[in-house]
């Protein structure tokens, strides 16, 4: 009779891997054909900087780091829009840049989507936001946006002039940014580097979940004001600033293919201990 | 003040800890320090020998980070002399060696592996078996990792360098042929793959000491006594700081904030 | 609907055969993954040739002339190709790096060590308090490698403090590991999306 | 560089600046070495006419001079390169690091084993927090939204800062080596290259 129940737990061992694939898409599909609707509840890292969006007065500028790439499109982009739906409702003047290659093409697909929130609330490009592009180097180009901005731009992403515009006529170094953001798959680090330590400048990071726990201790003394906790955060974003989106739509994935990934997780390790058990 | 304020306490610190190193490294030297023992080196040397007993290859990979970036530079690095070592004993116990290289990032390195691994098969006298061709196949992407392994099926896989998203694929393709693995990388948020996967895993910058303790070189031990000298400063700040506070004393708070 | 637009048929395609890699490795899924190398070496070209121009070229032609020498730097790491000189390149390559690390360098003392530092005092009035430092302080000590007590009444307690470090690492990596499931799901979730909407054009 | 972070002097702010914006011209110019040496290799792949590998080398080299003279030419922000950038290399690089999901599938399943008490704990621990990122779970057992927080801002938190700690000072030693040049050897090494 034992080796009847081993034999199972063998089999069960050596799904093909195929399956498994198999199932872990069918997981995905099902729940973004037939949403569910979850409760979603809030962090206190999102809280954090939801409550520090709504300090923002009307003249204040806010850079936003569009870092990231077509593969976390997903989440960045959803979270992007409700971050920024939040800023242009306080008024506040937005300055959109990249440091990372795939940015500005991001950036583009963003505003096809965010346009309408823009022309909404009067918004004129090149008087309260503006895009400035792509510049190199990574973190020796967040220093330099942070020391002087003009040292990394000469002109906007569509070819004018940073002095003839109206807005980056006031736009120099950090003494002018109320707050950053970065959406970022690459280095938080080196923003929070780069704009808190050195000048003090209230740093928010957007990034993926498995960044996470990775710059979670800078969350926790301080460093980093809010932290969006990527497709997770972007549904909370989303939940708080009353815009339900794509990234809400992803919470219900969620449910099913973790708990998938997790009934794998247990089934292999049974498995595997019920194997050695009979091995010895 | 010339010091920008709250800079203060940082800009000293800079100095002490560069100063410590240079003590360490110039006028003290780091012969007489040792370094405790390194479980990794005992598991590759185990590897190693199942490979010859089971008479398949070892797989070696230092990741793709290249030695151009500051950031990535020091995990290749490290990977690099666990390579030398490796082919050292591969080269001694007579397993066959892999050490597949990125053709899309960190190309830089290939000629210094190359150069590294026939050094070792010479300094054991085996230099007949080396073959640059067989030994380092370059992999045009990525994913022709898992091609890779299901072809050489190798009892070990050893992997220390800077990883990114491929980390998962690397573990993914040889823990499932089930070839021991060791793992090492400073990505923090890529190291749980190779703690999952791996028999042992090297935590971020434990890659450091194991080359210093591989390579033996007095500067780079000495340059390890100096980050514990002050890792040990930092348990006792946190520890006196902890009780200074729980008595209400914000003075150590105060002092490091300036 | 199905779509009838071609770019979302050529979208979709690529989707599919890079996704058809992680079955088998496939002549598709090899034709999609070269065409991702080059797009992505041209589009880096693309940008690194706006930023050259922008903040290199153009303040040049209006007679900045200290513009010279990042440019010349910049055509000099090239001679890497030449073997005759390749000596050249060392010079640029060598700047970088000393940028790079001066950039970066200059914050660590106050970001990653004074701050961490002071954040972790905290008064033991509560286990998670407790708990927090006493992880912080016994993880650290793993990391000690040269400097341990030598004598063989305080190797064997150091030596389980090293062990428990290890432990208290590996819960936070599960952790870690867990999180990633979340982000890879949300991420390949997005390319799903992409396939039931906007190509297939259910839901 | 050093010297502008912490001392206030006028002059070697200035300079700093400037440094700054040379470091980022040649690191602009450092992109295009990828590419240069993905044409050396597949040249080299058309040359050796093995099987049906050339064929590839003649797509890629085909591809990336599209990019390049669109992107070039029209600029990136013009209609012509937005429609080659979605149509081409938004599909592939969203499908490409996502696709990662299928292996780390795999290796949860295959890989991730109780062997020692160290992967006992990473499982375990994982098997937690898999359940609380879950929403469903999280809704209906509202304690595992405590279990998971806890993990991450205690345990994980503190873990992770000891070894930022570490982090941060091996990369404080880093700069120590380069700017005192105990790092030169491997420069050296490099430029065999």
């Amino acid at each position: 009779m034992a080796s009847k129940q081993d034999g199972v737990w063998i089999k069960l061992q050596h799904i093909p891997r195929e399956i498994l694939y198999f199932l872990i898409i069918i997981s995905m599909i099902v729940p973004l054909l037939r949403p569910m609707g979850l409760p979603i509840t809030i962090s206190p890292q999102t809280r954090s900087l939801f409550d520090s969006l709504n300090t923002l007065e009307p003249a204040d500028v806010m850079l936003e780091f569009v870092d990231w790439s077509a593969g976390s499109m997903s989440f960045h982009q959803p979270g992007c829009i409700a971050v920024s739906f939040q800023a242009v409702k306080r008024g506040a003047k937005l300055v959109f840049l990249s440091t990372s290659t795939e940015g500005p093409l991001m950036y583009e697909l963003m505003l096809e989507k965010f346009q309408s929130v823009f022309d909404e609330a009067d918004y004129v490009y090149g008087e309260d936001y503006v895009y400035l592009g792509y510049v190199a180097g990574e973190e020796t180009a967040r220093a330099a946006i942070a020391s002087d901005i003009r040292t990394a731009f000469s002109s906007d992403y569509y070819g004018t002039s940073l002095d003839e515009i109206p807005l980056m006529q006031r736009v120099h170094n950090y003494a002018d940014y109320s707050m950053i953001i970065s959406y970022t798959m690459g280095s938080p680090e080196s923003f929070v580097r780069q704009f808190n330590t050195q000048y003090g400048v209230i740093t928010h990071i957007h990034c993926g979940e498995m960044m996470t726990p990775t710059i979670l201790p800078f969350w926790a003394s301080g460093q980093i004001t809010g932290l969006l906790n990527g497709g997770v955060g972007a549904a909370e974003m989303e939940v708080l600033v009353k815009r339900p989106g794509d990234a809400v739509k992803l919470t219900d994935v969620y449910s099913f293919s973790n708990i998938l990934v997790f009934v794998f997780l247990i089934i292999g390790n049974i498995g595997f201990i019920m194997q050695r058990r009979k091995g010895e | 003040m010339i010091i920008a304020s709250g800079k203060v306490v940082d800009f000293i610190a800079l100095i002490l800890i560069w100063a410590v190193a240079a003590v360490f490294v110039w006028i003290v030297g780091g012969k007489r320090f040792t370094i405790r023992r390194m479980v990794a080196i005992d598991v590759i040397e185990e590897a190693v020998g199942r490979a010859v007993e089971t008479e398949k290859a070892v797989v070696m990979n230092i990741g793709g980070g290249g030695l151009l970036r500051g950031e990535y530079a020091p995990a290749t690095m490290a990977g690099l002399t666990v390579l030398g070592y490796v082919a050292g004993l591969t080269a001694r116990l007579g397993a066959d060696l892999i050490a597949p290289m990125y053709s899309d990032g960190g190309v830089e390195t290939i000629p210094v592996a190359t150069e590294l691994i026939r050094d070792a098969y010479m300094a054991e006298g085996e230099v007949e078996r080396f073959d640059a061709e067989e030994m380092i196949p370059f992999l045009p992407v990525q994913a022709s990792v898992m091609a890779l392994a299901d072809r050489v099926r190798p009892a070990a896989n050893i992997m220390v360098g800077y990883y990114w998203h491929e980390s998962c694929i690397w573990a993914e393709a040889f823990g499932r042929i089930g070839a021991i693995q060791v793992g090492g990388t400073t990505n923090l948020y890529q190291i749980p793959f190779f703690a999952g996967a791996c028999d042992y895993v090297l935590i971020g910058e434990e890659v450091y000491p194991i080359s210093a303790y591989i390579s033996k070189d007095p500067k780079l031990i000495a340059t390890i006594v100096g980050q514990d000298a002050f890792k040990w400063i930092a348990a006792i700040l946190i520890i006196l700081g902890t009780i200074l506070v729980s008595f209400g004393n914000q003075w150590l708070t105060q002092f490091l904030s300036m | 609907m199905i779509s009838t637009d071609p770019s979302i048929w050529v979208m979709a395609f690529f989707t599919i055969a890079i996704t058809s890699l992680a079955f088998r490795d496939n002549p598709l899924a090899k034709f999609a993954e070269h065409t991702f190398l080059a797009a992505q070496a041209g589009n880096l070209i693309t940008m690194a040739w706006r930023n050259i121009r922008s903040i290199g070229l153009q303040p040049l032609m209006k007679g900045s002339m200290t513009m010279l020498i990042p440019l010349l730097f910049g055509v000099a790491l090239y001679t890497r190709y030449s073997k005759r000189y390749i000596w050249v390149s060392r010079y640029p390559t060598a700047m970088m790096v000393g940028i790079g690390t001066g950039v970066t360098v200059r914050a660590f003392v106050e970001f990653q060590f004074i701050q961490q530092i002071i954040d972790t005092f905290k008064p033991l009035n509560s286990f998670n308090n407790i708990f927090f430092v006493a992880t912080v302080v016994i993880c650290l000590t793993y990391f000690i490698y040269s400097l341990t007590p030598k004598s063989p009444a305080l190797e064997k307690p150091m030596s389980y403090v090293t062990r428990l470090g290890r432990y208290l690492m590996m819960i936070a990596f599960g952790a870690s590991m867990a999180n990633t499931v979340i982000t890879r799901v949300g991420q390949y979730a997005g390319r799903i999306m992409f396939l039931l909407y906007d190509w297939l054009g259910l839901g | 560089m050093i010297g502008q972070w912490f001392l206030k002097i006028p002059s070697l702010n200035e300079l700093a600046t400037s440094v700054q914006q040379w470091g980022i011209i040649i690191a602009a110019f450092a992109m295009g070495l990828g590419s240069v040496n993905i044409i050396i290799r597949n040249v080299h792949r058309i040359q050796k006419r093995e099987g049906t590998d050339w064929l590839y080398a003649i797509w890629l080299l085909a591809i990336f001079f599209l990019f390049a003279i669109v992107g070039i030419g029209f600029g990136s922000a013009s209609s012509q390169y937005r429609y080659i950038f979605n149509t081409i290399l938004q599909p592939l690089s969203a499908t490409m690091y996502p696709a990662t999901l299928f292996f780390l599938v795999s290796a949860i399943y295959r890989t991730f084993k109780t062997r020692t008490v160290e992967g006992g704990l990473f499982v375990i621990v994982g098997a937690i927090i898999l359940v609380a990122n879950a929403p469903v779970m999280a809704a209906t057992f509202p304690f595992l939204v405590s279990v998971k927080s806890w993990i991450m801002d205690v345990e994980l938190t503190a873990a992770y800062r000891a070894i930022l700690l570490g982090i941060g000072l091996g990369a404080i030693m880093l700069g120590f080596r380069v700017i005192f040049g105990l790092e030169t050897t491997h420069l050296g090494r490099e430029e065999e290259t």
